[in-house]
């Protein structure tokens, strides 16, 4: 998992010199949030990225997804410079974002049913899903009558039910309980390694980015001009165990130093 | 009805010679003045003439003469001077084919225990009108005639209400009220009124209501409509000589059609009616005297402003 | 329990409002004006055959005609207005204008258009009522929430699935609030387009009662036009709970 | 660019819409009946002086009181109803049938009333303009989100409290639609008030005409009824925008 | 901290007996979450809870709150049996819930301005919280203009600002990364000592729980008849390095073992 192996791959998302602002409609200042950016990630990579919080983490899907586009450069995807990038990659929100006027089981299979695949179909799909998501019998309440962990698990099925060959993940697993969120680590190492799909992950658990990760991004100075790269030296499998070998708790306080560092600086 | 109108006048068209269809709108809701139409269709005048009568009400006072402009109805039962103002302001090409009532029924009314005396008594007092500036200029004439300051009436257009506006005392008179329906039919209800008649202060003595036709519907369907009024003119000499078998028969068309009149202020109003309707030329006959006196009393009124072109107003259908 | 006390004050109220009116009529005394309802309650049971037989079908057929024609086309107004900025910038004073004709300035042009047939009366009531529809659907369309509609674009959702996935569930409290002003309005509209010519309906004999002083037969038909409006609009709450079921009950 | 765009097309777009009416006018030929746009507007210049400095400011003054009372009375009503639901059953059937009587069977009434001052046309007005405003109201303080609500409970916030920071930001965007509403049809409801009795305003010049058959000169007046709604129109619009800015933009 | 200490401590916080469940609407049968609990939280305290998503927790702070009140048994709040709960503890929900008419600085107000002080006065106060919470120059800004984080943040520093003895905080700082996580919380243990509250603290961070509490309710099997109570053997101050202690490892891998136990079983 070197670079050099890497450098093989096909690359499936690049960004070449991108820089954005949110364009402040009262105050005319614009404040800039990535200023001149390239990087590349490539097929079936796992990415993590960490940062403080409102280092613009959540703007960078925002841009790969499509919803904001750059001032500058390029953003390719699966190789090609895609001006129009909305509906290609699967996306998990920071905020659930479930429509209220649906069921846990219509949330669900909202992508799919924007596949135009038939109603019952997507449904039927959806429950084993949701019985493995440990949602058995909720499939048709409606969000307000679930816990917050509950419709974090939905609202990360239904990103993953994309069917797109990247996945971006907003911290998904943020208000899951240690054991919820282990079964949840695992049955998404599973889909990574059966559907060789590329993952970018965005988390504030140093623990989790090293345990899940091929290469950790740090989201540091505002703004961000290059982008802090961290290799994990695990293989594959793993298990929580490793965590515990003296070079990567040394990697752990390094990156957490390249935080402090950088954010508090 | 119209409907059942027109399919009777199909199947009819398959048995005998094909019926001409006249569709005529009323000046208003069917009432006594319409008992000659109601007799002639009752008793087959129309039918004997060949002609299939399709009776029509109006939403708007105005709608018979701009029905009947617009070539949707063949006549419409409308006032003589708005068919002056019509024609010579506004070029609107109908004409006059018969007059049916003679004289004004347009009455100034007010309550019976009202301090008016005399149309200079108005002054300083509300006179109320349904906002047809005719109202206005009768007004304007009675009170200059009887040496009063025309000016000094306050007058307001009440809407759609003239007897509210006499019986909650809001306005002290009411011009544009009719002697064969308003007053009636307040004294009905327990309200004794007195009234000035506008002819005898300076009004010419205009016809209330004549029958118009476009100038195009004359020129295409001038044999129909002459049937039309040989059958109408046969109606009132049978409602002339039978009053109350005609009352009758408009009392129960209307009966039958859910919306009964009060028996009581009809036959007074026929009573009114018959002697304004009459005519020795003939049921409708029209003279040139009337329509000039009228038209020059509207010019001198300000009630039209070019000069009246009378060459094409009227037709003598009687003749 | 708390239910049935609030039915049991609200029919106190306006059981009070009626005896308030009851001694008001008999006080002025004017009953061509201000009949006292148990008049008027006499007097719908004495027309109770021609009314409701003859001339309330007429009135019903034209307020439905008329409103599923105003539903359509409001609605349909209001999307294209959310579509294109400039069809709202065009289409908005048009209709407002269209407001602003009293209708017996267009009864001759109806009239001329359409005859007495049934429809100058629908044209009627559609000109009334689409426009509360027209407004309140397209302030609802524009109420979708921004990061639910980005959330659907970024699942690759295509203008028509945003307008029926999301649009539509969010507009549709805003619709049924002008939907309930429009069945309204509906029926009064329905009994004004009567008086441009007609030979039946309840708007139509109200309004020659008028012409005869009756005021109890004047208030009887209002009172039947009244009971329309109240179960039209009832029904439409009724859907409107229906299919807003998702909602938070407080 | 895209927004001077936009207006270019929606003037192009009324333009065809005039020049059709101008052609149609033309070829039915019934002036009396259809007249033309420039018709109207030459008559509109004609008669620019009676009506702008006699008619204008009659009306305009039955639209602003009326339409103050409208909103005072329709937000009240709301209020009242949201607060209490014993009132909800008890008013919305009173108010409903307020809207079902046609306007000339009260005419009589009002004129008992209030005579012929500015007041009877006031209270057609309000009449016609509280109904919208009330029921989008009403359903507006129904919107507010429960979880902000239960929030705002747990904070110690008492009924007013709630009511004011948000249930009424939470009502504003429907009370907006209402408001536009209301405000369209109160200058039409001013224009019917004249007709109960008036010695100027626009309806009350429109209405006259009418009797002139004066086509253009009925339509004049109602141009500048239909000018008053867009203007009011747009101030409504104004104001939700500067009220809401809050609202993400799409 | 133990036991025995807390019994001659002021009871702030009782539950008698309480019995909860949702009254579902649609389906009839009605999921218990809270059977016959009875617990009590003392002067002073910091308690935390951690469970299973879905498992009650959110539930337990919705009748603390008197959103919801107990089927059967009582709840106390110091030492009074009050119906009428709402608006006598501080609480943060798990979601942000920020009034979106509101900017940052009005948002942050609001509890203030409950208490009829003067806006002016309230935003004044509101505006240095704000620069502590690093949220400087947002304050005109609206809230979806905000990081997730930030959000948070807001929503934490008005839970902060009701003035209540008693403070509940539902997973405040799960949005927040390690940094800023540190300081807010260092923060709120300083709170904590000046203004002599309690806290009923909800995460799914173990560390989290074992470095801020002096008890730890943990939440397992469904329906919750008896609390789980694990004191924490530390005293004040602590340092994040104390947690390396083995007995607090054995204590954390303890709670971990209790949660999996319960949930996954
Ligand atoms: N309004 C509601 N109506 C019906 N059931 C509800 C409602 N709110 C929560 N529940 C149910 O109650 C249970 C407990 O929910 P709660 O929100 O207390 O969980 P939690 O412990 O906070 O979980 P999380 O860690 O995921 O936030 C869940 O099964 C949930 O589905
Ligand atoms: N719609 C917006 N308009 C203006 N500024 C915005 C907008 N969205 C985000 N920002 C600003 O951009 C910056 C980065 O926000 P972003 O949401 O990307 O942060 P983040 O890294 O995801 O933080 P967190 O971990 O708190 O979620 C923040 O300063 C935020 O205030
Ligand atoms: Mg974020
Ligand atoms: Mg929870």
């Amino acid at each position: 998992m070197s670079k050099c192996g890497q450098e093989k791959r096909k690359k499936v998302l690049e960004f070449q010199n991108v820089t954005f602002s949110y364009k402040d409609k009262q105050q005319t200042e614009s404040t800039p949030i990535l200023q001149r950016v390239n990087t590349a990630i490539y097929e079936r990579e796992f990415i993590t990225i960490i940062g403080a919080s409102g280092s613009g983490k959540s703007t960078l899907f925002r841009l790969i997804t499509g919803l904001e586009n750059p001032d500058e450069g390029h953003i390719l995807l699966n190789g090609e410079a895609e001006e129009h990038r909305l509906g290609k990659v699967g996306y998990m929100p920071q905020q659930d974002l479930l429509l209220p006027w649906r069921t846990i089981q219509e949330n669900a299979a909202l992508p799919i049913e924007l596949k135009r695949v038939r109603k019952e179909e997507a449904y039927k799909r959806v429950l084993p899903l949701l019985e493995e998501f440990g949602l058995e019998g909720m499939e048709n309440r409606f969000p307000h009558e679930l816990s917050g962990g509950m419709r974090q698990r939905v609202s990360f099925l239904r990103a993953t039910l994309s069917g797109s060959n990247i996945l971006l993940l907003d911290e998904p697993f943020s208000a899951l309980d240690a054991i919820t969120r282990l079964s949840m680590q695992e049955w998404l190492m599973e889909q990574w390694e059966k559907q060789k799909t590329t993952v970018v992950f965005i988390t504030h658990d140093v623990n989790e980015a090293l345990f899940l990760s091929d290469r950790i991004f740090v989201f540091g100075e505002k703004p961000i001009r290059t982008l802090q790269e961290v290799d994990v030296p695990l293989g594959r499998p793993r298990s929580l165990k490793d965590l515990n070998q003296p070079s990567l708790i040394e990697l752990k306080d390094q990156l957490l130093e390249q935080l402090r560092g950088k954010v508090m600086g | 009805n119209t409907n059942s109108a027109s399919e009777k006048a199909q199947t009819a068209e398959g048995k005998e010679k094909k019926k001409e269809k006249v569709t005529i709108m009323l000046d208003w809701y069917p009432n006594a003045v319409h008992s000659f139409l109601y007799v002639a269709e009752e008793k087959g005048y129309f039918d004997a003439e060949g002609i299939d009568v399709d009776i029509q009400f109006p939403a708007n006072p105005t709608d018979p003469i701009q029905l009947a402009a617009a070539g949707k109805v063949t006549l419409g039962i409308s006032y003589q001077p708005d068919v002056i103002m019509a024609r010579t302001d506004q070029g609107v090409k109908v004409k006059s084919v018969g007059a049916i009532v003679r004289s004004p029924l347009n009455r100034v009314m007010f309550l019976k225990d009202s301090p008016i005396q005399r149309p200079k008594d108005l002054e300083g007092k509300t006179v109320g009108f349904t906002g047809i500036p005719l109202n206005e200029a009768i007004i304007e004439t009675m009170v200059a005639k009887d040496k009063g300051n025309p000016k000094k009436v306050n007058m307001i257009d009440v809407g759609f209400e003239l007897n509210s506006a006499v019986v909650t005392k809001k306005a002290d008179a009411v011009v544009g009220a009719y002697i064969n329906h308003e007053v009636p039919l307040l004294k009905h209800e327990g309200h004794e009124t007195r009234n000035f008649d506008p002819t005898k202060y300076g009004v010419p003595n205009f016809y209330e209501l004549v029958a118009v036709t476009s100038d195009e519907t004359w020129e295409k369907q001038q044999d129909t409509i002459k049937a039309f009024w040989r059958a109408a003119e046969k109606g009132f000499d049978f409602t002339e000589q039978h009053p109350d078998e005609a009352l009758s028969i408009l009392l129960s068309k209307q009966d039958e059609a859910n919306f009964p009149l009060i028996e009581e202020v009809e036959k007074q109003s026929l009573d009114i009616l018959l002697p304004k309707m009459k005519s020795e030329k003939g049921f409708g006959s029209q003279t040139k005297e009337s329509w000039i006196e009228t038209a020059e009393w509207m010019k001198a009124s300000g009630l039209i402003k070019k000069e009246p072109k009378l060459e094409e107003v009227f037709v003598n259908i009687a003749d | 329990m708390n239910n049935r006390k609030g039915s049991l004050s609200a029919g106190l109220f306006i059981l009070a409002f009626l005896i308030i009116w009851e001694a008001a009529a008999r006080a002025v005394n004017m009953i061509f004006i201000l009949p006292p309802p148990t008049g008027i309650i006499e007097k719908l049971w004495e027309l109770k055959g021609p009314l409701l037989i003859e001339h309330l079908p007429v009135t019903l057929s034209t307020i439905i005609i008329g409103l599923v024609i105003s539903i359509l086309l409001g609605v349909g107004i209001a999307v294209w207005m959310s579509v294109s900025p400039s069809a709202e910038k065009a289409i908005y004073p048009i209709i407002i204008s269209s407001q602003m004709i009293p209708i017996i300035a267009l009864a001759p042009i109806f009239v001329l258009w359409f005859g007495y047939s049934i429809w100058s009366k629908v044209v009627v009531t559609v000109l009334i009522t689409f426009f509360p529809i027209t407004v309140n659907t397209y302030d609802g369309l524009r109420s979708g929430s921004q990061e639910l509609k980005e959330l659907m674009l970024t699942m690759g959702a295509g203008k028509k699935e945003i307008f029926f996935k999301l649009l539509v569930p969010s507009a549709l409290p805003h619709f049924y609030s002008g939907l309930k002003v429009a069945v309204t309005l509906s029926v009064i509209g329905a009994a004004i387009g009567e008086w441009l010519g007609a030979q039946a309906g309840l708007g139509y004999f109200s309004r020659r009662m008028m012409t005869q002083f009756d005021g109890a037969a004047v208030f009887a038909p209002i009172v039947l036009l009244s009971l329309i409006g109240i179960i039209l609009f009832v029904i439409v709450k009724w859907i409107e709970n229906k299919s807003l079921k998702w909602r938070k009950s407080s």
